[in-house]
């Protein structure tokens, strides 16, 4: 299945990029989704730990379990106020 | 009674005169709380001309509302207005401003530090700061 | 640099919108908190018209700025604004309202709280109900 | 000497009127003070244990000593807000 991921904030620059889309076989979490990335994106890897994952418009754990349609965002720590 | 809520995330400037005139005169309510944030002119020890913020805002306005979801099971208030703005905001101009409306003081303070700490924590907006000279900005 | 003050106590109606328009830009403060009190519309349990604040003038002014000298001490406040309105105020109007500029949100509520406090433990005012019919009224 | 005293909020209704004027030797205390006015006002003793006690401006305890020119007030708990 193909899943769209999303980047804000400086994860962008970090890609260089503000979308990507993985193909994930059924069934895979979102650390898989994450490994994926990061294959291809080692600065974003970098960042592992202080990120923050959404499906939609809610937050996700990385055991989550992706399906088709599925929109995922990778942020940074927020910042608002 | 279900707690009144108004959420406005926009670029435009926030008038608190406005909002604060705007509020619903509510006498059987005797706390009022008002907090606005305001843009500092530094940011970790260098001088900047403010803040750039942006926003995932769909995300944002569905954290906003599970937020007050949970203000409105922890305490009994009755009004809570929020305004986000985004975008470029020069420095002592206000981003945030939140009313809280309750009952008594001790509620609203609670409530509405509750509420700043935990957007905080979870509703997806990011700032970068402006420099002051434009030559020294830039990607990167 | 010293905490600007602003005290006002009078038995004029607060105009909330005007103090927070008067607000002076200050690009070094973060965080603005502003606390108003509105007289409601029951009293242990009766519905009242509204209350009757009176005072000790003098010695309320002194009062208000022995807190404030104490609240300068304890905390990096950069400005208080009170004003407490004196003689009949309705329902639903506001009694009192109370603004703290600080560098950051965390003072401002702490201070807040501590000067409403100290208020209603050392400030001579006193409020008394108005009943909702003149006919109850009558010196006791 | 004369030491004037005023009352506020309702201690002017318990006394029936808002200043009385005391007669009290050289030396004496608050304490002194309000033992003489209690005698004259027994409503107000009633309100000894919630009394505030202020000299001029500033609140004084009941050891405090008076002196000529002293302007004494006494008040109920304070209601601002």
């Amino acid at each position: 299945m193909k899943i769209p991921v999303q980047l804000w904030s400086y994860f962008t620059e970090l890609a260089g990029t503000s979308q990507v889309e993985l193909e994930l076989p059924p069934g895979a979490k979102i650390d898989d989704l994450l490994t994926l990335l990061y294959q291809r994106h080692p600065r974003l890897g970098a960042m592992r730990n202080s990120t923050l994952v959404a499906v939609g418009v809610d937050y996700q754990g990385s055991s989550y379990v992706l399906q088709e349609g599925d929109e995922v965002s990778l942020f940074p720590p927020v910042q608002g106020g | 009674m279900a707690m009144r809520r108004e959420l406005t995330i926009s670029d435009r400037p926030i008038d608190e005169a406005a909002w604060v005139a705007a509020r619903r005169n509510d006498s059987t309510q005797g706390a009022v709380l008002q907090f606005a944030g305001v843009v500092r002119d530094s940011e970790g020890g260098a001088t900047i001309l403010g803040l750039d913020y942006s926003s995932f805002v769909a995300m944002a306005e569905r954290q906003f509302h599970l937020l007050f979801d949970e203000m409105e099971r922890r305490w009994p208030i009755s009004s809570v207005r929020l305004v986000h703005r985004l975008g470029p905001i020069k420095a002592g101009e206000t981003s945030l401003w939140v009313e809280t409306v309750a009952g008594h003081r001790g509620e609203a303070f609670a409530a509405t530090q509750w509420l700043i700490d935990e957007m905080k924590r979870v509703v997806p907006i990011w700032k970068k700061p402006l420099p002051i000279s434009s030559e020294t900005s830039g990607s990167g």
